[in-house]
């Protein structure tokens, strides 16, 4: 196992991260901005390296600085967390090519589900289907129409290089086809600086189902079921849950085990997750996350694994210690992620934590790295908290996120705690009834 | 335009007659001329303990050593690592350093290099000046922000 | 220009009638001639947020309702409740009640009763004085504490 | 299920039963002395009612002050917590006498285990061998003579109406028995003004055991494995955890299954704990406590059965909804008790919290009535904070203490978090060898 990890990120993730290797004994060491100087990844690492200014580019997303950290830090590894360069092929490539272990998958592995189109090239080798349309980037307005006539309208015309909903247009007659190309090429050189698009048949109210695997460099790839994250606004994950209320355990052990396999045969390194859209009869690939999720805890409350020990684990080069075999799904576990926001108007709401009181008993988790009297900066991402809770079913759960949520106290900034509350005590919810539309649909009639 | 006449006397009294009341304001008009004199607002609360209680990194290892400003900093131009690195004061082992305590320097000469992730980077002098301290010894890691040495 | 011509002892007086009557802000202005007086702001004394913040208790039922001060309690003396339970003011249903408003009641005298465990418990007058206010009817809960009636 | 729920206590395990209410949709009713009266029992109540002022006697131990609270907030149950009247069989019955449910077990159950001879006889009688010793009180010294030599020196004398500690003495020779009796004569008469006193053998270093049980209305009688509490100082214990590193799966079913018979027959109801002196190779009876214990967490941590949840399901006339085979013991459990006293000289240390931090993330589970700028009066058990972790394993339970130890800020009075972060790192404790003398050894060398 490593002796040293320096964790290239900050907030609650870095905390997490830091969590799991003191929980090996591994010695940590967090990076900062000059802002961050005094945050809680910091305080609670064993070592600490301030490698540049606020602003992200300078700072966390500086692949010299981090390397130079490791270096100067002397670590044997680097974990990117989520967010920042944890998706970024490059960096983990400098990060082999300096003497480090990147904890995380190779960096051809993270360039080709990194391309949308590729990812779905890929995947369909391995046996998982993508959501039907073009293999490839469409050429021109008379092959698309061609593509979108055999897989039927509506059609979604989605940027090849894209992520968080930009660069994606629906088509729901031939007539808006040429439209919808235009404006999404448009969308697509103006944010990526790469104007391909494709065409993907348009699932009208699907739910969001996403494939936990681990994979180990001993040829065993296992997954650990679903996470149902269809709460949704503009494609930012608000809720998520396991089990999905839609899904029953043959369900489960079918598509999670086309997932384990899919990796086997990619031969896929570390934590992953596969995204689909579920239709109500099949599981329609989108995309694949080769990263932690922040979702993850939804997953560890059901099944006890702890990713970030297992990701450590496997990429020190060790076999996980378990088989598919003895993952068993006990209850049921909720995911709330509260945001330095406005409830209603979402504008972000840096600041400083007059006063922080998180809930506890029995059920709940609190991955946060707030304080009372700590700074949320503006420059990062709004995400303060995960308020995870466990029951031994769903009602339980739910019953125990309102709980939870009615003791979270945040004074000072502002929340969108009141939104997660309204969710929990809503009958669609608590029913289960949702698709990636509800809660949109939810906020305008609220 | 004329220059204020300041009364110091009548601003000196009204101040002593504020402490002496305890009261928070005082606003003495006469014609056109007002003086206002307001107290000073408490004092900010105490800085939030958590951070002081909350478990300290263990002692940084040399890696880590946090940024700090050296005794008497003030009393100079301070000279901050622009990145995180391996401070080097010579060009190569076995020369000379670029510079020595009380050598006068100009406005970007080479001070010293920082190694990060193998490349050189040569920091320069933001100013004119002599060198007063040099807070650093070749192999030493620096963070960002860190003191590297003070002109004067 | 002419100095300012303080009239130190209208400021004290007027400090002093700040003080004196609790108001936030005197101004007095005499044809050109304004003097204002501001009381400091309390000091900052943040009491924890939590408290305030934290979920509050539903608004107490009937059953709950906290311990209050009434306005003007602090004329008279308040007899408070003694035990938690519910509150008779006559001896049985029917009857008159022990005292009203505006009776002249002595030490011990029985004002009311409190229920509490089906045991009826006489709550007798904390001095000798009348009966100004009368804060609670037949039937309500009581919490430990609660202002009853006040005496004068 | 019951409307509305009348807590008689105060602290983490008001707030404890509080939370379980919530998670069952029940109304609760929080009572409190004048100096309670922002604690966080009383806000996160439905209702609150002030009983009494600060001292104990005429507040938390009135049995009229908190029957009439319930009658004035219409309660229709009475959940007495853990310590306070929750053992007093007196209340039990005041509290039926007046139309309320008492959520635990009958008057009846309740004073023949608060009498430890007339205890040990009624579990002989059900199958649990106590510790070897006279069967009821010595009536003089030469009879106690006799059961000595019967059962062998050591031997201890124990006052019948006793507990804490108080008086207790040993003889570990014949020739100091008659000074034994006369001083356990002494003391239990000045402690609990009953001068009856019982002879046992004497265990040298065994360690404490207790198995918890669950019985419903319906004859369903069922463990939840054990608990190791050997951790002690003063018979006042510090740190416990489930399952005991002394046992085996057989062992534990062994035990577990002869306690659950053995309230089956009783006729209990409700949850219980049958505690046990462990020689290493017998399980000797020392008394049953007929309520919820401090540590019933870690119970919680390894079966996922939410105890306080059963309690009301019981009391309420409901069937536990499993049964022992549905029962599974899942990875480890450790409880700190953390209390506001001095580390070192265990004095009391109420006084105002200026900060309060708990500790998050995976496997942590804090149960405390503390934050920022609340009061920890003087009046009550020192007892704020009750940490819990749960690991896959022993290993790594232990490894997640220390960290959760770690993270743990509690300023403005004094606490034994130190104290625990001590055992957490020692050696001994991470190997699982340690007896009931264990802690106060482990202190005097420290």
């Amino acid at each position: 196992m490593f002796e040293k990890v320096l964790i290239a990120n900050r907030g609650e993730i870095a905390l997490r991260i830091i969590r799991a290797c003191r929980d090996l004994g591994i010695r940590t060491v967090a990076v900062h901005s000059t802002i961050d100087s005094e945050a809680m990844h910091v305080r609670l690492a064993d070592e600490s390296v301030c490698i540049g200014p606020p602003a992200p580019r300078d700072s966390y997303l500086s692949m010299a600085a981090l390397v130079s950290a490791a270096s100067v830090a002397g670590a044997d590894a680097i974990h990117p967390g989520l967010g920042f360069l944890a998706e970024n092929p490059t960096f983990a490539q400098v990060v082999t090519d300096h003497g480090f272990t990147f904890i995380g998958p190779s960096p051809e592995h993270i360039a080709t589900m990194g391309d949308k189109i590729a990812a779905k090239a890929a995947m369909s080798e391995v046996g998982i289907s993508p959501v039907p349309g073009s293999d490839a980037a469409v050429e021109d307005d008379a092959e698309a129409a061609q593509i979108a006539d055999g897989i039927g309208y509506p059609v979604l015309v989605k940027a090849a290089a894209g992520g968080g909903g930009r660069g994606m247009q629906i088509a729901r007659t031939p007539a808006n086809l040429a439209p919808a190309l235009g404006l999404a090429r448009r969308e697509a050189a103006g944010a990526f600086g790469d104007s391909r698009v494709f065409i993907e048949k348009f699932i009208e109210n699907p739910r969001h189902i996403e494939i936990q695997v681990l994979a180990d460099s001993h040829g065993n790839a296992i997954h650990l079921g679903e996470r149902d994250c269809s709460i949704q606004r503009r494609h930012q994950k608000v809720v998520e849950e396991a089990p999905s209320p839609a899904l029953d355990a043959s369900q489960r052990a079918g598509i999670g085990e086309r997932a384990a396999a899919a990796v086997r045969r990619l031969g896929y390194l570390g934590a992953g997750t596969l995204e689909f859209l579920y239709d109500g009869r099949d599981f329609h690939f989108i995309e694949m996350n080769t990263r932690l999720q922040v979702e993850h805890p939804v997953t560890e409350m059901v099944t006890g694994v702890d990713l970030v020990r297992e990701q450590l684990t496997i990429a020190a080069g060790g076999e996980l210690p378990f088989r598919q075999a003895d993952v068993r799904f006990d209850g049921h576990a909720i995911e709330c992620r509260v945001n330095a926001e406005d409830a209603r108007t979402f504008v972000p709401s840096p600041g400083r934590v007059r006063e922080y009181h998180p809930p506890g008993g029995p059920g709940v988790r609190v991955d946060s790295a707030l304080f009372a009297g700590c700074i949320v900066p503006p420059y990062y991402d709004s995400l303060i908290a995960k308020l995870v809770v466990h029951g031994p079913d769903r009602p339980t759960a739910v019953a125990r996120l309102a709980r939870a949520l009615d003791e979270y106290v945040i004074v000072g900034i502002d929340t969108n705690l009141d939104l997660h509350r309204g969710i929990a005590a809503d009958g669609d919810f608590n029913g289960g009834a949702y698709d990636i539309h509800w809660l949109e649909r939810w906020m305008d009639g609220a | 335009m004329s220059r204020f006449a300041i009364d110091e006397d009548a601003v000196r009294r009204l101040a002593g007659l504020l402490e002496e009341t305890g009261v928070g304001e005082i606003e003495y008009r006469d014609g056109d001329r007002c003086l206002r004199i307001s107290a000073r607002a408490a004092a900010p609360a105490a800085p939030p303990a958590i951070p002081a209680a909350a478990p300290q990194p263990a002692p940084a290892a040399d890696p880590a050593a946090p940024p700090q400003q050296p005794p008497g900093a003030a009393e100079g131009t301070p000279v901050t690592a622009p990145i995180v690195g391996t401070v080097y004061l010579q060009p190569e082992p076995g020369q000379p350093a670029f510079v020595q305590v009380g050598d006068r320097v100009q406005t970007g000469q080479t001070l010293l290099i920082i190694e990060a992730m193998k490349v050189y980077n040569q920091i320069p002098a933001p100013c004119d000046g002599v060198v007063r301290q040099v807070l650093v010894s070749s192999g030493d890691p620096v963070e960002y922000g860190e003191t590297l040495m003070i002109l004067g």
